[in-house]
């Protein structure tokens, strides 16, 4: 293994105060040690990466920091004084903002309520909603972001529901400011966006701490990462010069296999989907295609492009227009999501805290969640006992880390309660699975580990669709790559095929003049 | 309760949200001229005039639970609240014999005050504002009886007393439409409690808090102060409801008010706004109360037996709402 | 002398008429040197919730019991194991089909809805149209008022028509908006009896609002009602003598505690009373406030 | 309603389910004391057996109530419906002269029956339950009162009906407890329905329903189906509840059972289950329902004025509620 405990300033004057400490951290869940001795330090104008596994403790160890939670020992300091954050009110008045992993929206709002609120601008004891949309249009602006700032947060997708959260932290004008995987939901533009304004913050002396699970991220933008491991700090790292595989051997324990892809003839192969002439309104415009059984296809696109909807269309989540699907040659009539099981179809929702995970079932439950007739004996009785098995089997497989099976769905970190939602449709067994955002917020060892199951499921013969907004997923695990913009199929490319041919067919648009970034900036 | 969070309004041209508000009526506009048609009696303006003067008590009760409703909450307690404000107004008015305004500003005091109570339950002791309310419900009962003797208070000492409810200011300018003023009182609460809802701090924060009150909290909002606020607000409409009963009355009656609450959640229901929280409107809490009083009325116009009004009233709420639910799926 | 202690099970609580009939308890138990207690359930359909209040003084283990039964067939059950258990059962305002109750101190409500009637005849001239709000579909007093009533228009009187009976379940108000949608219906009605205290006072109330010059003849007594009757807004009203039916039980269980022979029916009588003649002194009597 | 989700547990180890759980009755059992305390007349079998005897209705309606409310909805018919299947008991046993388990069988069914058509307007017509089974309680109601006629209907003809609540099978083999069968019939229901709900796929839908029911439906569930028949499993209990009331009274009282809902969904939430649905217990919607019936009976024994009884009453709600809580925080 690497020299791993690295001084914890390396890199930088030790003689200058920190703008965060946190020392010998320690916080415990009925059942959990979330934290043991945690580390962290913080630097006016750095971008702080905090690497882990899922359930490392990132998250727990930013919410104490930004008074969601109270440690139960340890020492925070800022500018070298001790201090107590209690709430997350004081920490947003000691200049410490958040941007949360999950998603913490008032659905009902608008996008500029939701970003000043309890800071609302007023006029003679009244809101000046005015103002109030004209300073969130400033903050969008300056983010290049388009979007209405009286849009209702509720319409928007995750992705966009994550920018307004951004703005938000932005607004708080902090002088640390807490990123808790940004970028789980946004495109390489946003991303690319979002780099852009960390880096004028930076430049601005405000401290960043970045977590993510994007490796190719922590290079681009990160001065220094301490990495975590079941609670405990492990070491601080200067990004430049720390090798890729010293970081991820640091957070896992181990080396990881890196398996090249490996591209299967399946053109011989029956044909498990098709999908003919899917329409509706402008999301959806006559979109065709087709996966043979033993076969990925990857379905790349732009934010917005409309992969989701294809997928909740063909699934009968939502009504479509019109369009046909075939399952094994034998069109099926799908107006439902049961319609869509019975006849051998899964799908994974990008959303698994609105549509995937049932949060106040335990593990369990939410695993067998599909599969209940399964287990379900004379007289509806359930074989608790064999839903116990197959969850075990699943948490070893996945790698789940929850103390046990009965734990309730929703105090697993954010990457666990990912799995939890894979093995649920793992174990529905279908021989068509529709994947959407499968990996989002999913460590790197456990990215590799659903890699392998991807592949391992085509070789048994399944049909998988993954959509994907990392391209260098969708390259690493696509037999073929459908490119979808603006609600059409713009083409099919084969695997290995590059990022820039996936691009073109990203942003070929079919209609005419669309706002660019570029004429926003100007104006 | 959980609703499908389908989402709904994907596809097909948004239409203007004061087209949209006027369609709410349709299920109202639909009762109305169904009945003018069976009934010639129906659309005279007395009878106009004691529909909505049948619709203030409730009106004003239903629009305070709309408040607490927005934030997620519910109030059981509206109804036996209101019988409080009016018996201590009573004995303000009568057995204190002290001038009219302090009668009046006594009761809204007493709701406000209860509200407060209520609002410190649920937001410090973390109780659940059904129970809560429940528990506020029995003891407010219990004391209107305790304080009034188990006896009626009347206000036959306050001469101007009963005009609050019954005297008509717009008649004595109109001869023609002498609308009552607990009609005017109704309008003026509902007007009231929308510029609250729609343009104050207050208002954000109820949207807010039946939203995700989780979130509210993340942002450095002080959750409970606000939440209190809002069953404070919402007792101090209660208050002027319990003016308007006891002026109609003319008397404070301690017995009267539990069941109430029924028909006010029951308004605010119909009226589109969701015990989920985070969404309603006062002019849909309106609505739902007009149709309550509509039907109720017209069917007895209609001299419609007693048992099968009943059975009609059931009917028709549930086609209302699902003739509402119809129309926005469709638009 | 020894401090008995009484149980009165009323079929309500919060009307007037029934704190009247408590009044009358506490003035006899004053009296007599005995204690009191007097419960009864929210509205007079919740028949199983008096049997729970019946069952809860039986465990109490009383000296006498006094009941106002809703149903009296499912009280029996219960009256037995008073029976049993020793304790003397005095019934009122109503009767209790059994053997049980030593005596019952009660008001023919029949035939006091019919004096109503004959009284809303004559005031409205032999002819027209009439209706009646009371107070409930179902209970023992609902279903005899305004019984008494529509039957006695029903045989004597062939020129009157009842169009409308309605239910507002004694609340006031709810009287008040079924009166008006009545009066609204039929523009040319003459009269409403309005059967007990809340209904009486509700139709006043529709009356006054909207400005009609119908007849209204009342139920029972109260300082409302009294004031309406005075001010001419109500006609008449018919009374009970409810302090006089809990002042009668009362005595009544004293009796039977010191082993005295009892009635086996008190008539505490009813009156028609009206502005001319509620001072007079045997009205005023059975008035209350 | 919306909860803080502040996480409760903060530290300290877990501890075993089953301690857990014997601590909510601490609530009862500290009334139990009290009363026990203030009057010999407390603990009487007599008494004990009245309180139980007091409680099966409502017990068995709050049971009903909690599956609903489990899913994530509410059901405001369970009164009427429980009148309404009495009724037609009535109906078939007396008016029609059928025997006696036929009339059984009639409840049942006609409770499953109204059941299934609440079930449909809430899954199919997605009109929101509060709202639908508003309407059912008008509608049922109104029916109890056409069909018999706004009269009770009597027993007399069949003897053995007055058995299924008052019997004793019980007492005909211990004299010393004759525990009546009406109380059995509680712990039966109560017995089947927490069967139902931890060990069969349906009661695994009712909390899965109620945790996120677009997540259930996304997992290519038939959640309409499991969503009626829930209200229908609900409709039969209350079918039972009706026979247990008209066995008690020994006739079927057509205007009995509004307002029932409410002490019934009390129960359920004193009870810990929580109106925003996922979670609750069968266990605990009894406690509850004990709580009030220990509450009212006891107040009644130690001579407390009627008025004060249902302050009394409000307070108690909402402290045993608030003990609840703290425990389950500091635990
Ligand atoms: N409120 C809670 N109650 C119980 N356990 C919790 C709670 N919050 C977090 N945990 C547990 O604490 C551990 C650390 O969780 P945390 O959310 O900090 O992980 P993380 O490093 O952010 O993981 P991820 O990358 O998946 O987001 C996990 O095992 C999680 O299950
Ligand atoms: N809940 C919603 N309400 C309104 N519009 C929506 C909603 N969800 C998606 N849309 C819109 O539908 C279109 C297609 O979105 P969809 O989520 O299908 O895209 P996608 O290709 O899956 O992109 P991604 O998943 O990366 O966000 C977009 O214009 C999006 O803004
Ligand atoms: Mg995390
Ligand atoms: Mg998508």
């Amino acid at each position: 293994m690497p020299s791993q405990a690295t001084a914890l300033s390396s890199g930088f004057d030790a003689s200058v105060t920190p703008l965060v400490e946190m020392h010998d951290i320690d916080k415990a869940f009925p059942g959990v040690r979330a934290l043991s001795h945690a580390r962290f330090e913080l630097r006016a104008g750095e971008v702080h990466a905090l690497m882990g596994e899922n359930g490392a403790g990132k998250s727990t160890l930013m919410k104490i920091l930004s008074g969601v939670y109270t440690r139960d020992a340890g020492d925070v300091r800022l500018n070298g004084q001790s201090v107590e954050i209690t709430s997350p009110r004081q920490a947003q008045d000691m200049g410490i903002g958040i941007i949360h992993q999950e998603l913490a929206l008032m659905r009902d709002l608008t996008a500029a309520q939701n970003i000043f609120i309890g800071r609302e601008p007023r006029k003679a004891f009244l809101l000046d909603e005015a103002a109030l949309n004209r300073n969130t249009q400033a903050i969008f602006d300056s983010m290049n972001l388009k979007l209405e700032p009286t849009v209702r947060v509720e319409t928007l997708t995750i992705a966009k529901q994550q920018m307004v959260e951004i703005a938000k932290a932005l607004s708080y004008q902090s002088r640390v400011l807490i990123m808790d995987e940004p970028t789980a939901a946004l495109n390489d533009a946003e991303i690319a966006e979002l780099f852009t304004i960390i880096n004028r913050l930076k430049a601005e002396g405000v401290g960043i701490v970045y977590i993510s699970h994007k490796m190719d991220e922590i290079k681009r933008i990160s001065d220094r990462v301490t990495i975590m491991r079941d609670g405990e700090y492990v070491g601080t790292v200067p990004a430049m010069d720390t090798p890729m595989e010293t970081i991820i051997s640091m957070m896992v324990g181990r080396t990881l296999s890196n398996d090249a892809l490996v591209i299967p003839n399946t053109s011989a192969n029956p044909v498990a989907l098709e999908v003919r002439g899917l329409n509706r309104g402008r999301e959806i415009r006559d979109v065709s295609f087709s996966v043979r059984k033993g076969e990925i296809l990857g379905l790349a696109g732009l934010m917005g492009a409309g992969r989701t909807e294809v997928a909740r269309a063909i699934f009968g989540a939502d009504p479509r227009e019109s369009g046909e699907i075939w399952v094994n040659g034998n069109r099926v009539g799908i107006s439902a999501p049961q319609d869509a099981v019975r006849a051998g179809i899964g799908y994974l929702s990008e959303d698994r805290k609105q549509f995937g995970l049932a949060t106040g079932l335990d593990v369990r439950n939410n695993i067998a969640l599909a599969s209940l007739e399964r287990f379900t004996g004379p007289g509806g009785v359930l074989n608790d006992r064999g839903m116990q098995d197959v969850a075990q089997k699943y948490i070893t497989q996945l790698a789940i880390k929850t103390p046990s099976d009965t734990q309730e769905a929703r105090l697993l970190s954010g990457g666990n309660q990912q799995k939890v939602v894979i093995a649920k449709w793992l174990l529905r067994d279908c021989d068509i699975l529709i994947f959407d955002e499968p990996t989002r917020g999913i460590d790197v060892g456990a990215k590799a580990e659903i890699y392998k199951l991807l592949n391992a499921l085509a070789e048994q013969g399944r049909a998988i669709i993954v959509i994907s907004s990392e391209l260098p997923e969708i390259l690493r695990l696509s037999h073929r790559i459908a490119v979808m913009c603006e609600g059409r199929l713009t083409g099919v490319l084969p695997g290995g095929s590059s990022q820039e041919e996936i691009m073109r067919l990203a942003t070929l648009r079919p209609s005419a003049v669309a706002e660019t970034h570029s004429e926003r900036r100007s104006a | 309760m959980t609703e499908t969070a389908i989402p709904a309004a994907k596809s097909g041209p948004r239409i203007s949200g004061a087209f949209h508000r006027l369609l709410a009526f349709s299920g109202l506009i639909a009762l109305v001229v169904v009945f003018s048609l069976a009934s010639p009696n129906f659309m005279q303006t007395q009878n106009v005039l004691a529909i909505l003067q049948a619709t203030s008590v409730n009106g004003v009760l239903a629009i305070a639970a709309t408040l607490v409703i927005i934030t997620g909450g519910i109030d059981l307690s509206v109804g036996t609240l209101m019988t409080f404000c009016a018996v201590i107004t009573g004995v303000v008015l009568t057995n204190l014999g002290l001038p009219l305004p302090l009668g009046i500003l006594a009761s809204i005091l007493a709701g406000t005050f209860c509200g407060l109570v209520s609002g410190t339950i649920i937001a410090k002791l973390k109780v659940p504002p059904f129970i809560a309310t429940l528990g506020m419900m029995l003891i407010l009962k219990g004391l209107s009886l305790v304080i009034s003797g188990t006896k009626p208070i009347y206000f036959n000492d306050t001469p101007g007393f009963n005009q609050i409810a019954l005297g008509s200011a717009v008649g004595s300018v109109f001869p023609a439409v002498p609308v009552p003023n607990g009609v005017l009182v109704l309008f003026l609460v509902a007007g009231l409690a929308a510029f609250v809802l729609s343009k104050t701090a207050l208002g954000r924060y109820t949207f807010a808090l039946g939203s995700n009150e989780e979130a509210v909290r993340l942002s450095g909002v002080n959750v409970d102060r606000w939440k209190i606020a809002v069953y404070a607000v919402a007792g101090s409409i209660c208050g002027v409801a319990g003016l308007l009963i006891a002026s109609r009355l003319n008397s404070a009656q301690p017995a009267l008010g539990q069941g109430y609450e029924l028909d006010a959640i029951a308004a605010v229901v119909i009226g589109g706004t969701s015990l989920s929280g985070g969404r309603g409107t006062v002019v849909g809490t309106l609505i739902g109360a007009l149709i309550i009083s509509v039907l109720a009325n017209g069917l007895r116009i209609l001299s419609v037996a007693q048992e099968w009004q009943t059975v009609v009233t059931g009917c028709i709420i549930i086609l209302a709402v699902y003739a509402d639910i119809l129309r926005r799926r469709t638009l | 002398q020894e401090n008995y202690d009484i149980a009165l099970i009323s079929k309500g609580f919060q009307h007037q008429f029934w704190q009247a009939v408590k009044a009358g308890a506490d003035k006899a138990a004053a009296e007599l040197g005995v204690t009191v207690t007097f419960e009864g359930p929210e509205s007079e359909t919740q028949v199983d919730r008096q049997m729970d209040m019946l069952a809860a003084a039986l465990s109490r283990n009383p000296d006498a019991i006094g009941f106002a039964a809703l149903d009296s067939q499912a009280a029996t059950p219960l009256l037995q194991q008073a029976k049993d258990a020793g304790i003397p059962v005095i019934a009122f305002d109503s009767g209790v089909d059994s053997d049980i109750p030593l005596t019952t101190a009660t008001t023919d409500n029949v035939a006091a809805a019919a004096l109503a009637a004959d009284k809303m005849a004559e005031l409205i001239g032999g002819e027209g149209k009439v209706a009646v709000v009371a107070h409930d579909q179902t209970s023992r007093t609902g279903i005899d008022r305004v019984d008494g009533f529509v039957n006695r228009i029903k045989e004597n009187y062939p020129n009157i028509e009842v169009v409308s009976v309605q239910y507002g379940g004694g609340d006031q108000l709810q009287s008040t908006e079924i009166t008006k949608s009545i009066l609204l219906a039929n523009p040319d009605l003459k009269g409403i009896f309005g059967a007990n205290e809340g209904s009486a006072i509700g139709v006043a109330n529709g009356k006054t609002e909207l400005g009609s010059n119908i007849v209204v003849i009342g139920f029972d007594s109260g300082a409302a009602q009294k004031g309406m009757i005075t001010s001419g807004v109500m006609n008449g009203a018919i009374t009970q003598n409810p302090v006089g039916i809990g002042y009668e039980t009362v005595a009544a269980a004293v009796k039977a505690l010191k082993g005295e022979k009892l009635e086996p029916v008190i008539d505490t009588g009813f009156y028609y009373y009206d502005a001319a003649t509620m001072a007079d002194p045997e009205i005023a009597a059975v008035l209350y406030d």
